[in-house]
């Protein structure tokens, strides 16, 4: 095998893996970066929406595309009225109560989705123009993989852009930096939350479908991901769009090439990693101020 | 003091029930299965099949009638299993305990089965020496070495494969699985080049790397263990995805990567596959035939019944033997033991036995190939049959199967 | 020597101060401390069929009471805890199975001293970081020793574990029994009752006063000149070592060991067992376990498949509506219904 | 009576490119009544963080009594007698004023060290806490969580922490901030009735405080040291007017 191929298929896999946990876990940055609200139950809005995805598609016919907006706006949805009623109360408690709260919510996504659905596994089934390979000339790849890549680079992009370039993104920047300070210079910072949490759970959902792929749906999901989701937004940094999608990158790219050589060492990379990375630079890559 | 009059008590709440009653003997059974947490989704097919038992053979059971009494053995870590052993028999003094999907479960559980002196009927649970941990365990499902070293035998003898790269869930029956695999290809003139740990059994990983990696090793066969459920479905679609067919390696493995209610699923990309198995949906036996018409009727035309609802299938038919031997003093846990010791079974999956030496299941292990069929849904052809399988791990005394010294 | 002392010609009598009084009374026994190895010692002789839980209750509320020492007392925000009940359990699986030590009581401070080790090194490290970041260390160096105790499976058994552990009778005498658990129900309640006085008296002395500084107000106790990374490490390493000598009780009273003891769960369910009971109370950990436990236990009996929706439920009323859990929620309505007579009783007219 | 308590030579601290404290050359005498002014972003605080240990200094020494304690850590310097207060407070709110004075005391004492007999039983550390809430005026509120006190109670507790540490030197960061103008007068009588041996340093903004409290004013400006003297010599001198009390609109916003 040649080199330039062997590389090729380490970036390939590893950024395809890393995107899959930027797109979920972006929203869990901002609203942690924004309210300092330890959200455990952003991966329950992740499978909430990938199950929407899944089941639109398998169940009622709906096209990819169609699947995914309705899994994006469905789950944004939810989300405004979850926060509406519930997150809202709890702004001001302590984290260790929020972290109550969402812990419970995610027993009673769990048991909702299991009471509903039922507690099998769903498959999502790709388009056919997205299974199998796609030739890159000097590699032949999963399409899916280059697709995922593809679009968790615009989705980076265009996240980025609203922060750097409107009034919205500059209020959300500010509010991160300090709160207090926003809240002075007249932002409606509950307001701006709102849209941002909605946004965020949005992706979460977006992701769970998209990721499906690679991490399944099962009710199980919340639990089993929670961790990754969390090294990825600790690694980057709270509220930080950029460093999110850098970490989710550097770690999946990493861990990819360090299975692939060394595979007896298991899941102790990822683990390994984030503990230097954190030793290292305890704020995050690109790290804001903390709570 | 306390425990004496407890036990005294216990007795004669059990005795005073027991025998020849006129109206029909009530048989308690305590079925431990995980109703939430990552086993959730094997439940359902064992609790339907044990359903559908009772109503099928209902004339078999009598005059008995068998009391369910369901727990939740909830995350597969063995805690809740033996608190719930213990209760069903201290509280609830059940009669027989059956059930166990994972092995912690059952392992955890051993002291409490041993101690109760109550017949357990382990129903899934696959790791090969949990047999030796109590003289009251007797199981009907299948452990990970009988269908693995069918499959190492067969890659060597039926694929002709000489090299291949095996790639495992990295918990006790993936380890098995490998274990039972490399010793039978290799006792075969196979070698096997590369063994990868692939995640744990909890959240499914990314299979990119690890079949990447074997991809690069160009074996002739990969062989994959992962447990039934959401880790299959992803093994499928990597190994496609990766074009791994084109490049002349052959996929196989235990049947537990093309679970039947979950083969449709998967799509094109799991035609070809050759696994080893003691169970598929479409296995040609009257026994068979009448059980899946029976589940499909009672479940609707898209459910399939799978190797879990077997093993519990074969398990109350092995209780409801055991009723009848002792007369229904299955209470007498060695006596009901004994009773299954050498007993002969029908099943959907063919011929079954009960080894007397080790107290598991002797069967039939099927070569099988998955195909489309002209229905347009995919099935798996018997490629060859191979008869009265035992557990090769004690049958060899190989690794923790060996008596401990 | 003292500047306040020197200057405080008209001190006259500091101690008649309710205040006063109230601080030195603080640490006294109260009736209804006596409720709980009541409730204990009642519950053996009520429930012998329930014994097995029992053990698992009274694991779980030592395991709650070490992290209520962590998190409640030093406010170290930890989601790696059973990193060291593991080590305990470990520890007292592996010497029992491989028969090199089966004595239960000194196999526990063997588990002690095993996770204090664990413990003293892994907070030197760690416990300089906070918030997230600490949250995030302490997860993964407890997912890398569970991950170390997956690779040496030809050791620890791996996921399925070590089965069926020979533990010696207590004292010589007293077997344990493993289908109705009552021997080692005692045992574990002799065991948390011992614990229980020991971080009892820790946390009413100068040292557990110091801590809750510490939890405070952090930037204040370096100000006023307190050690406080070495105390923080001080607290992390015992808080450690009582986790491990639950973990080496969960093994002895279970006779195997397994995985889920360093797992995520275990860490996650004692951090919510905590919450919900108050943290920072003592008895939080108490009656966080016996609500969390019974409810998760019964209601999975009547319900199980969909007993999870009413424990979610509670928690999240009781994360909405009770600031500080349980404890939280009775100390409130004690102040605004019970509270105000008795607390004018005492503090006579002087109070506002 | 001119025996210097605290010194620092050429103390400097940089973060990144910004000189936040700039080679001051500074004393403090025994039982000195100090006041450090400047405009808002001075230096004064970083150079209150360098002389306690909060930060470590890039250039320069601190001496205490002759001794240099630049490498010391901060609850060294602490037990070697430099105490402070903090511009915003930061006390154990959820405790009651006695035990946020009693954790001091016991710090102080070496008490805290001990786990294994009960706080209560440290009658010495109570009785010695009490009697300093008493001088103070808090006894009457000793009881009361700190979160439930009036702000200006909350600064008094401040500045009663930091006297429980028996300090030699103590530095008072703007103790009367924040607190409406009826109140502020109980903190300045309690500084003012501080005993007379130990050397005060205080931050202030308010000129009228300055001209109350302090013997001598040091003047700080962009990190450096700018002028120093009498009250009266700072006042009349017509640069510090220009950089500093120039600023009145903002005097008034903060005062």
């Amino acid at each position: 095998m040649n080199a330039v191929a062997d590389i090729a298929g380490i970036v390939l896999g590893g950024l395809a893996a890393g995107t899959v946990l930027f797109i979920v876990s972006v929203g869990l940055s901002v609203t942690m970066g924004l309210m300092g609200f330890v959200n455990l139950a952003h991966g329950a809005f992740a499978m909430f929406g990938g199950y929407l995805i899944v089941l639109a598609m398998n169940r009622a016919q709906y096209g990819f595309a169609a699947a995914l907006a309705l899994g994006f706006f469905g789950t944004a949805a939810l989300s405004v009225v979850l926060e509406r009623f519930l997150y809202r109360r709890l702004y001001r408690a302590g984290e260790l109560d929020q972290v109550l709260f969402t812990i419970g919510l995610i027993f009673i996504f769990i048991a909702g989705i299991t009471i509903v659905i039922g507690p099998e596994h769903q498959t999502l089934q790709l388009p056919a123009a997205l299974s199998g390979q796609l030739n890159l000339g000097f590699i032949a790849y999963r399409t899916y993989s280059i697709f995922l890549i593809v679009i968790g680079f615009l989705i980076a992009l265009g996240i980025w852009l609203t922060f750097e370039r409107t009034r919205i993104g500059g209020q959300i920047r500010a509010t991160v930096d300090n709160r207090r300070m926003a809240e002075s210079l007249g932002i409606d910072v509950d307001r701006l939350f709102t849209i941002t949490f909605a946004f965020g759970s949005g992706m979460a959902g977006l992701g769970g479908g998209l990721g499906a792929e690679f991490l399944g749906l099962d009710p199980q999901y919340p639990l089993e991901y929670l961790v990754y989701f969390l090294i990825v937004v600790s690694v980057g940094g709270l509220g930080s769009v950029i460093g999110v999608y850098y970490a989710a990158l550097i770690l999946g790219v990493l861990n990819f090439a360090l299975t692939l050589y060394l595979p007896k060492g298991g899941t102790i990379f990822i683990y390994a990693l984030t503990i230097l990375m954190l030793l290292a630079r305890p704020r995050g890559l690109s790290g804001r101020k903390e709570q | 003091m306390s425990k004496r009059m407890i036990a005294a008590l216990a007795a004669l709440a059990v005795s005073g029930g027991a025998p020849g009653a006129a109206s029909a003997q009530e048989v308690k059974i305590g079925l431990i299965l995980p109703y939430t947490g990552p086993g959730a989704e094997l439940s359902p097919n064992m609790d339907r099949a044990i359903d559908l038992y009772q109503k099928l053979d209902a004339a078999q059971i009598k005059p008995f009638k068998l009391t369910i009494i369901k727990r939740d053995s909830k995350a597969p870590n063995g805690a809740a299993a033996k608190v719930d052993t213990q209760e069903l028999l201290t509280q609830e003094k059940v009669d027989v305990i059956a059930g166990y999907i994972y092995s912690p479960d059952a392992i955890a559980s051993a002291p409490v089965i041993t101690a109760g002196k109550r017949l357990a009927v382990i129903m899934n649970a696959g790791t090969a020496f949990i047999t030796n941990l109590s003289p009251y365990y007797v199981r009907t499902s299948f452990t990970l070495w009988q269908s693995s070293y069918v499959m190492g035998e067969q890659a060597a003898k039926y694929l002709h494969a000489k090299t291949a790269v095996v790639a495992y869930t990295d918990y006790p029956p993936g380890k098995d699985a490998l274990d039972a695999f490399k010793y039978a290809f290799e006792h075969n003139g196979g070698k096997v080049i590369d063994a990868i740990p692939a995640g744990g059994p909890g959240a499914t990983p990314d299979f990119t790397p690890f079949f990447q990696r074997a991809k690069d090793e160009h074996p002739n066969v990969l062989f994959v263990f992962v447990p039934a459920g959401d880790q299959a479905t992803a093994v499928v679609k990597t190994y496609a995805a990766l074009g791994m067919k084109a490049a002349g390696i052959q996929l196989t493995g235990t049947g537990d990567i093309v679970p039947d209610n979950m083969l449709q699923g998967m799509g094109d990309s799991a035609i070809g596959l050759i696994t080893v198995h003691h169970y598929n949906a479409d296995l040609d036996n009257p026994q068979n035939k009448a059980f899946i018409a029976a589940w499909k009727k009672a479940y609707g035309a898209d459910a399939t019944p799978d190797f879990t609802s077997v093993g519990a299938w074969d398990g109350i038919a092995a209780i409801v033997h055991a009723l009848h031997a002792t007369k229904g003093k299955i209470d007498d846990g060695a006596a009901a033991v004994k009773s299954l010791e050498g007993w002969k079974f029908a099943s959907p999956q063919g011929p079954i036995e009960i080894d007397p030496q080790t107290r598991d299941i002797v069967m039939n292990e099927y070569l099988d190939q998955v195909y489309k069929g002209s229905d347009g849904k995919l099935h798996e052809k018997v490629l060859a049959t191979f008869h009265n399988v035992k557990d090769q791990c004690k049958a060899l005394a190989i690794g923790p199967c060996a008596p401990k010294k | 020597m003292s500047v306040a002392v020197s200057r405080a010609g008209d001190a006259a009598a500091p101690i008649a101060n309710p205040a006063a009084r109230a601080l030195m009374r603080r640490h006294r026994l109260r009736w209804w401390e006596a409720l709980p190895w009541l409730a204990g010692i009642a519950f053996y002789f009520a429930f012998p069929d329930y014994l097995s839980f029992g053990c698992d209750l009274i694991v779980t509320i030592l395991f709650a009471l070490s992290l209520d020492l962590a998190l409640g007392y030093a406010g170290i925000i930890t989601l790696g805890h059973a990193a060291f009940f593991g080590t305990g359990a470990y520890a007292v699986g592996m010497l029992a199975s491989y028969n090199v030590w089966t004595e239960p009581i000194t196999a526990l401070l063997l588990a002690a001293l095993a996770a204090a080790v664990i413990g003293f090194l892994s907070g030197l490290v760690l416990l300089r970081t906070a918030g997230l970041t600490l949250l995030m260390l302490t997860l993964c160096t407890m997912a890398l020793l569970e991950q170390a105790a997956n690779m040496g499976h030809a050791y620890t058994g791996g996921f399925d574990g070590l089965p069926s552990l020979p533990i010696a009778p207590v004292f010589g005498v007293f077997e344990f029994n493993p289908l109705y658990a009552d021997t080692q129900y005692l045992f574990a309640l002799g065991v948390l009752f011992a614990c229980f006085v020991f971080v009892r008296t820790l946390v009413y002395s100068p040292f557990g006063q110091s801590l809750t500084g510490i939890r405070e107000n952090i930037l204040r106790m370096h100000a006023i000149g307190s050690p406080v990374r070495r105390r923080v490490l001080v607290c992390y390493t015992i808080s450690a070592a009582l986790a491990g000598i639950a973990g080496g009780l969960w093994a002895q009273t279970n006779a195997y060991v397994n995985l889920s003891a360093l797992g995520l769960d275990r860490a996650a369910t004692v951090l919510i067992v905590l919450i919900l009971g108050g943290y920072g109370r003592l008895y939080g950990a108490f009656i966080g376990a016996v609500i969390y436990l019974a409810l998760e236990h019964f209601l999975a009996q009547i319900y199980p498949t969909a007993w999870q929706l009413g424990l979610g439920l509670l928690l999240v009323l009781i994360a909405l509506f009770a600031r500080g859990g349980i404890l939280g929620l009775g100390e409130a309505l004690w102040r605004r219904y019970g509270g105000k007579l008795s607390q004018r009783r005492r503090d006579g007219p002087t109070a506002p | 009576m001119t025996k210097i308590r605290l010194e620092t030579q050429a103390l400097s601290r940089r973060f990144g490119a910004l000189v936040a404290v700039q080679n001051i050359d500074f004393k403090l005498a025994a039982g000195a009544r100090h006041a450090l002014i400047g405009p808002n972003g001075a230096g004064k605080t970083t150079f209150i963080n360098l002389l306690t240990g909060v930060l470590p200094p890039t250039h320069g020494r601190v001496l205490l009594g002759g001794r240099d304690i630049t490498a010391m850590a901060q609850a060294e310097r602490v037990k070697l007698g430099i105490a402070r207060t903090f511009q915003i407070n930061r006390l154990f709110r959820g405790l009651s004023v006695l035990e946020n004075v009693c954790i001091a005391v016991a710090e102080r004492v070496g008490a805290a060290r001990s786990m294994f007999y009960p706080a209560g039983r440290r009658t010495d550390v109570i009785d010695e806490a009490m009697a300093l809430l008493q001088t103070l005026k808090l006894a009457e509120v000793a009881r009361h969580r700190v979160s439930e006190l009036p702000y200006g109670r909350q600064r008094l507790v401040e500045l009663a922490i930091s006297i429980a540490l028996s300090p030699k030197v103590l530095l008072l960061d703007e103790p009367a901030a924040g607190v409406p103008s009826a109140e502020s007068h109980i903190i300045l009588d309690a500084i003012e009735r501080l005993p007379e041996d130990i050397a005060i340093l205080i931050i202030e903004h308010d000129m009228d405080v300055v001209f109350r409290f302090a013997s001598r004013v040091t003047v700080m400006v962009g990190g450096a040291l700018f002028a120093e003297g009498t009250p009266r010599e700072i006042e009349s001198n017509m640069q510090v007017r220009d950089v500093y009390l120039g600023q009145a609109p903002y005097r008034a916003a903060h005062v």
